[in-house]
């Protein structure tokens, strides 16, 4: 019987909008499985620590499985490969240093921040006649979460690689909080008059900025790229404030995660590695019903 | 309210208002846990009357004013004023009622302006807003009227103690307009202060005022009293026309015995020179010269802010010198700090225990064991043994009041906390003590105490500098007294060589 | 002492006092200048105002925070207060709730925590340290449960245009900083229960023994703390348009340090409401000159630390010389 | 007072002090019980284990804090000192350093840290307040500085295991505490820079008067807060195996918190090293019981201020009556 089993879910930030998503998507697969499924997580996505003791005592209160986003690539190598001792281990989200996982569901952050230097590219392009030059800047909502970084390191290769004519003039690291990305904007704004583009890398980042260039007007001057979404950030996308958002399927990764962990208990066959992608979503996309799902997730 | 009163007989033969006593206490009882800090009393307060309060250290004196002002609450008992029962359970009640008090520390506030601490609790307020002018200048023409020559706008922290306490005379005088209670005023009071202090209370008196009046100084308590109450170990004793008694039965009243001589003098030959300062000049004082030699008493008299305890402290190296030299046992040293002093052989008991004498919430214990804990250490350790059993001798030879060395010091009275900061010294295997202000808030009995420690101190072949302001003090013990005026050594005496006049038109300067 | 040289020593004492104000006042103006001399777009109007705006949250909470401090009080929850205050300010608004009905529940809402304070430290006993800690780590849960942990976007356009709109050339934000500094400059420096401020902080035994209600003061000091946050959070709300019980993480330490770089004593019962207000834009304009001046980020955080060092430094030599 | 009475006051009063030492560890204890009856898995091995490593960082850093703490100071870099030395341990040990070399040195910098904070207190008169906010600041954007804002991995394997392995049936991390704990306990209640510390806290200048050097005693305090952050850090680098700046976010206050739950006084003078080992725990304990419970996050920092609250609340109580 399936309410027997117990499989967690661990994720990075439990007070974060996305990862709010992820555990709706566990939550649902619990309920349509028959499974209990504890949610677990840290108080931030720079919280290695924290979520080391988490796994330590979701393997020791007895799970069946393990559904984890592992905070940072190289410190949670261990501790996984430790509790999958105990237990199988379903990765989602990012990946981690280590072999044990027995099936990886996630998304490359790194192709994350090309995709977004993609889409800030052809959004310079379509409001400058096709040109694609100008000054360009990033915004990183928090210095040291490994996703993040891996999402700036995506975006400024894909730059260097493809889009020699947008030059990185500012690259600005914030400190967790939407106000200090929205002053960093305005001071961008300020200090660069000829701005064509930015990026800001996550939730709050793009929170903050938006608001910069929604107070200022300038939604038609500068595109602005963001990363995952909630509903102001879709506010914004639909004012063309945000030119795209860079979505991708936290839902999913969820109801997959839970899933993929009970066929593993159950000792069925499961994939090794599934991609569950990063999508553009633009003002002009944003109506299709997949970028409307994506878009909408069934939280509650 | 009559049928409550167990006592209502007197209530109500009292309708005269005149014959009714302002205050009166029935069975009035505090307890601190196990501490009986005063047992339950009854006592009278006339209209208009200056009622002396004395008693040895912890008989309970500052415990009976607090409970009439409200800042404790009482265990049990009852307190008339004008013949009605009060609770008296905030000092705003108190207020109310103009029973104001001067308590035995100066509780005023450092931060805010002397006008300000003056009308702190009741501010003249116009349209909402404080009248700040308006209150410095009535402030002013209160300190004027006093005759205290003190500026009501400067910050209260920036006035010397003695002038803190004559503002905080001041404020109790403006709301303790029916009943005002003194709680050793006197102790840091210069001589002139003192003089305007006695010349103010009695003008209240005259106005009708209530005054009671605490002091260990009993030649003050004779000069002013009418009546005087005695509190022994919480127990009030007795209550005398002031008039009708005199030193002797207020002491053997006080400490249940008699005392023949409260100024132990004994003289020794004079030993080696322990310590000379030659032109020694630092902060607060210059041009300094003296010897004390072993076997001797050098007392240093003069006004508070004369620069007497600003010398004792360069030459326990609190403080550096700016100019001068000092010889330690004919060797000359350069003191730059404290542990430096010690280790040469200098101890100092200094002048304010609150401030530089005690760490109050730490245990007796560890408070006389301070300064040896470097003597006593082994191996980087403090033995426990070693610690407790100094400690436990210290306590029984001072006799502190106090629960045990564990007790606090805080919970102890101003006058056992006064014995710590002696007592804490004198382990230390000094060679030269100095004492600034060693009695201040230290009982008859207590006092002849530690005239008598001088003395055994002197007979193992110490010597000392001896600090007072309270010039039969000095008088009586010093051989050899130096009087300082402004920073400056202007006078020196033998034993009895100048009269007390003398004396003291050399540190006024007259 | 002749009165003579009685008022001379007031003179000297207050114009110190201006001096001081002054001095501080000095550095900001001193920042500006060399700001705009190295930069072109320091002195430009936009910039101005931005740093208006950027400076005005902190600046509010700095004022409150000082009542707190000069009762020798720390505040920690204040960045909590502010998170939270979003979070009700959002809800109720989504709930059709009335602009005017959420300012005045979020306010009280506020005061509120303010007078839980007040009852933990004088009934409870509690250090103000504990007590503020508790509340901060208790506040953010309870705005994550209302949340769910996500944010609550904010529709109403007339609320969140307050915090962009100008009024009279100058940003509404700073118009608040304005509304809150003036009544708090008289009550601190004018009126009856400033005074007790002061003096609970220099003595309260002594305060107590005078007949003031220490504990009303207490009460009072933590109530108008927890009621600038509040107030801080709905300006907050309107500017970033979500309620988000993490915002404002960190803001506690800034509002302390605003008050201390203002001459704010941590020992108590000295401090003044100008002086946090400009501590606060001294912050900000640190801020701002580094992103212009495209200070890389990691390297604004020490210059920021290594300021607050000098500033507070300069300030306790400036004090004790004078 | 007879000496029977004397004697007998003091074993009531060492007992009242042994008994509140027992009774925090009661409430330890009796949580445990709690959480062992309703819970299948707290009273195993690996959750002891686990437990037991999940408290002793913190437990670390409030015996370090203790020691500022009793001197009436605060030591708010802790947590950034911890952060700090992980990217220190980090750099060293993929720069070929060896183990040892790197522990020596990352310790060597917690010495120096600890020394620069005494030297703000003591010879610019900073307060701790804010020369440790200003370190903290100053620390993270230096350790991102180093990192470039990223992590560093340590590859060595010997260092990455030591926090995950155990000794003697105990968890190594577990050791440290009392490898730290053991000497603590001994330096502050035995040897008589341990009584200067309380000296100090209680009134500095009749401690100095009394012969005690109050700057090396700060100084001494600082450093050893500072050196105990550093071990955490190292303690952290291996057991999270990367080297990152921002680690360690609010352990201070965790820190703090500890203290003051193990019966530390904000006012200074009053402390001790066992308390705060066990108020750690329980904090520790906390939280591990809200995980296996499967109590919300959220409700977990509701739930955990609550505690801190009652918990100081009740201890003040204790200490007052006693
Ligand atoms: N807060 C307290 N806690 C416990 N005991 C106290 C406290 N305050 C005073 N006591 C005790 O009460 C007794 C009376 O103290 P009180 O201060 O009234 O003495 P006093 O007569 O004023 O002495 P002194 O002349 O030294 O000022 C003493 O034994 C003292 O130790
Ligand atoms: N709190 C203070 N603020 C400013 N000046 C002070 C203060 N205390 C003392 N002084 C100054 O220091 C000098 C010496 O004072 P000091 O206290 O040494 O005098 P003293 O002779 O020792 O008096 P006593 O020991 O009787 O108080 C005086 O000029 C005095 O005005
Ligand atoms: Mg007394
Ligand atoms: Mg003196």
């Amino acid at each position: 019987q399936a309410e027997d089993y117990t499989i967690p879910i661990i994720v990075k930030d439990t007070t974060s909008f996305y990862w709010q998503i992820v555990l709706a998507g566990a939550r649902k697969a619990g309920a349509d499985l028959g499974v209990n499924v504890p949610e677990l997580g840290a108080q931030s996505e720079a919280d290695i620590n924290g979520q080391i003791s988490i796994i330590e005592n979701a393997v020791s209160s007895g799970a069946n499985a393990l559904v984890i986003a592992p905070t940072e690539f190289k410190a949670l190598g261990k501790p996984i490969d430790e509790a999958a001792k105990s237990v199988p281990i379903i990765g989602i989200d990012s990946a981690a240093d280590s072999k044990a996982f027995t099936s990886f569901l996630t998304t490359d952050n790194v192709q994350g921040g090309r995709i977004a230097a993609d889409g800030l590219a052809a959004a310079i392009g379509a409001a400058n006649d096709g040109k694609v030059e100008g000054d360009v800047a990033l915004i990183t909502n928090l210095p040291g979460a490994g996703s993040l970084e891996q999402r700036a390191q995506g975006f400024k290769e894909q730059l260097a690689a493809k889009y020699p004519g947008l030059k990185l003039v500012a690259d600005k690291v914030g400190d967790g909080q939407a106000t200090t990305a929205l002053n960093i904007m305005t001071d961008l704004l300020t200090a660069n008059p000829d701005l064509k583009g930015v990026f800001a890398s996550n939730l709050i980042a793009a929170q903050g900025a938006g608001q910069a260039i929604a107070e200022n007007k300038l939604g038609e001057k500068v595109a602005l790229i963001g990363f995952d979404n909630d509903d102001k950030l879709v506010g914004f996308l639909k004012d063309g404030v945000i030119d795209a958002l860079v979505v991708q399927d936290p839902y999913r990764m969820g109801y997959d995660g839970i899933k993929t962990a009970l066929a593993a208990v159950k000792g069925e066959k499961v994939e090794p590695f599934v991609d569950t992608g990063a999508n553009l979503v633009t003002t002009a996309n944003m109506n299709e019903p997949r970028a409307q799902e994506l878009l909408y997730p069934k939280v509650k | 309210m009559v049928g409550t009163n167990p006592h209502g007989q007197a209530a109500e033969t009292a309708v005269a208002a005149a014959s009714v006593p302002i205050l009166e206490l029935r069975g009035l009882e505090k307890r601190y846990g196990a501490t009986h800090a005063l047992k339950p009393a009854d006592l009278t307060f006339a209209r208009g009357e200056i009622h002396a309060i004395v008693g040895e250290n912890g008989a309970g004196k500052s415990t009976l004013i607090k409970l009439l002002t409200g800042v404790i609450t009482r265990t049990s008992g009852e307190v008339f004023w004008e013949g009605r029962p009060v609770a008296l359970a905030t000092p705003h009640e108190a207020i109310e009622f103009g029973i104001n008090a001067v308590h035995q520390e100066v509780v005023l506030c450092r931060h805010l302006t002397v006008a300000a601490n003056m009308f702190l609790g009741d501010e003249d307020v116009g349209f909402g807003l404080l009248r700040k002018g308006e209150m410095t200048r009535k402030a002013q023409s209160i300190l004027d009227d006093l005759g205290f020559q003190l500026p009501a706008h400067v910050l209260l922290g920036d006035l010397t103690i003695g002038q803190q306490q004559l503002i905080a005379t001041a404020r109790a005088s403006i709301r303790g307009t029916r009943f005002l209670i003194f709680d050793e005023p006197t102790a840091y009071l210069t001589r002139t202060e003192a003089a305007q202090l006695f010349a103010l209370i009695r003008r209240l008196k005259e106005r009708g005022v209530t005054i009671v009046y605490i002091s260990h100084r009993l030649e003050e308590v004779f000069e002013l009293s009418d009546r005087v109450s005695i509190l022994r170990d919480g127990t009030l004793v007795g209550t005398r026309i002031t008039a009708e008694t005199n030193e002797t039965e207020l002491i053997s009243l006080m400490i249940n015995r008699s005392l023949e001589q409260i100024y132990h003098k004994e003289f020794f030959e004079a030993g080696d020179v322990l310590l000379e300062t030659k032109n020694l000049s630092g902060p607060g004082f210059r041009d300094v010269s003296l010897s004390v030699r072993a076997g001797q008493i050098v007392g240093l008299y003069g006004l508070i802010g004369a620069g007497r305890s600003e010398f004792v402290l360069s030459l326990f190296g609190r403080h550096h010198k700016t100019g001068g030299s000092i010889f330690w046992q004919g060797k000359e040293v350069d003191i730059r700090s404290e542990r430096q002093a010690m280790d040469l052989g200098i101890a100092l008991a200094p002048e304010s225990r609150r401030d530089q004498g005690l760490c109050i919430n730490l245990p007796v214990g560890f408070n006389l064991n301070l300064p040896i804990f470097p003597h006593i250490t082994m191996a980087g350790l403090v033995p426990f043994s070693a610690d407790r059993q100094r400690a436990d001798r210290q306590i029984t030879d001072l006799q502190v009041k106090a629960s045990g060395r564990g007790a606090l010091v805080s919970s102890l009275s101003g006058g056992n906390q006064q014995k710590i900061v002696i007592g804490k010294w004198l382990n230390h295997g000094a060679r030269l003590f100095i004492f600034d202000e060693p009695t201040v808030g230290v009982d008859v009995g207590t006092k002849a105490e530690i005239y008598r420690l001088l003395a055994r101190l002197l007979a193992e072949g110490a010597g000392i500098i001896l600090i007072s302001s309270y010039l039969p003090e000095v008088y009586e013990l010093a051989d050899e007294l130096h009087v300082f005026r402004q920073g400056e050594d202007v006078a020196r005496h033998a034993y009895h060589a100048a009269s007390h006049e003398e004396i003291l038109s050399e540190a006024i300067g007259v | 002492m002749s009165t003579d040289t009685k008022s001379a020593a007031v003179v000297r004492k207050s114009s110190a006092n201006w001096l001081f104000g002054l001095t501080l006042l000095g550095l900001l103006l001193a920042m500006c200048l060399v700001l705009s001399l190295t930069t072109k777009s320091f002195m430009t109007e936009t910039n101005i105002m931005n740093l208006m705006r950027q400076g005005s949250m902190i600046a509010i909470l700095a004022v409150g925070e000082t009542f707190v401090i000069i009762t020798t009080g720390i505040d920690l929850s204040v960045g909590a207060v502010v998170g939270f205050c979003t979070v009700i300010a959002a809800w109720l608004l989504t709930h059709d709730f009335s602009i005017f009905a959420t300012v005045i529940i979020t306010l009280g809402v506020g005061v509120a925590i303010g007078m839980f304070h007040g009852f933990g430290i004088v009934q409870m006993g509690l250090p103000p340290f504990i007590i503020t800690l508790a509340t901060l780590t208790s506040l953010r849960g309870i705005g994550l449960l209302v949340t769910n942990g996500a944010t609550i976007n904010i529709v109403n356009d007339t609320f969140t245009e307050f915090s962009r709109n100008d009024f009279v050339g100058l940003p509404n934000l700073f118009w608040m900083v304005i509304l809150v500094g003036v009544p708090a400059y008289i009550f601190l420096h004018h009126s009856r229960y400033g005074r007790y401020v002061f003096a609970v902080g220099s003595n309260m035994e002594a305060a107590r023994l005078s007949g003031v209600n220490v504990k009303l003061t207490v009460y009072l000091a933590y109530t108008l703390s927890s009621t600038c946050a509040a107030f801080v959070g709905l300006l907050l709300a309107a500017r970033i348009g979500v309620g988000n019980a993490m915002q404002a993480d960190g803001w506690e330490l800034q509002a302390i340090a605003s008050s201390v770089i203002g001459g704010t004593s941590l020992f108590g019962a000295v401090g003044s409401v100008h002086g946090p207000l400009i501590g606060a834009f001294i912050l900000a304009t640190i801020n701002n000159g580094a992103n212009l001046l495209n200070v890389n980020s990691f390297w604004q955080r020490i210059i920021t630390g290594l300021l607050i060092i000098l500033i507070v430094y300069f300030d306790q030599l400036r004090r004790r010389r004078g």
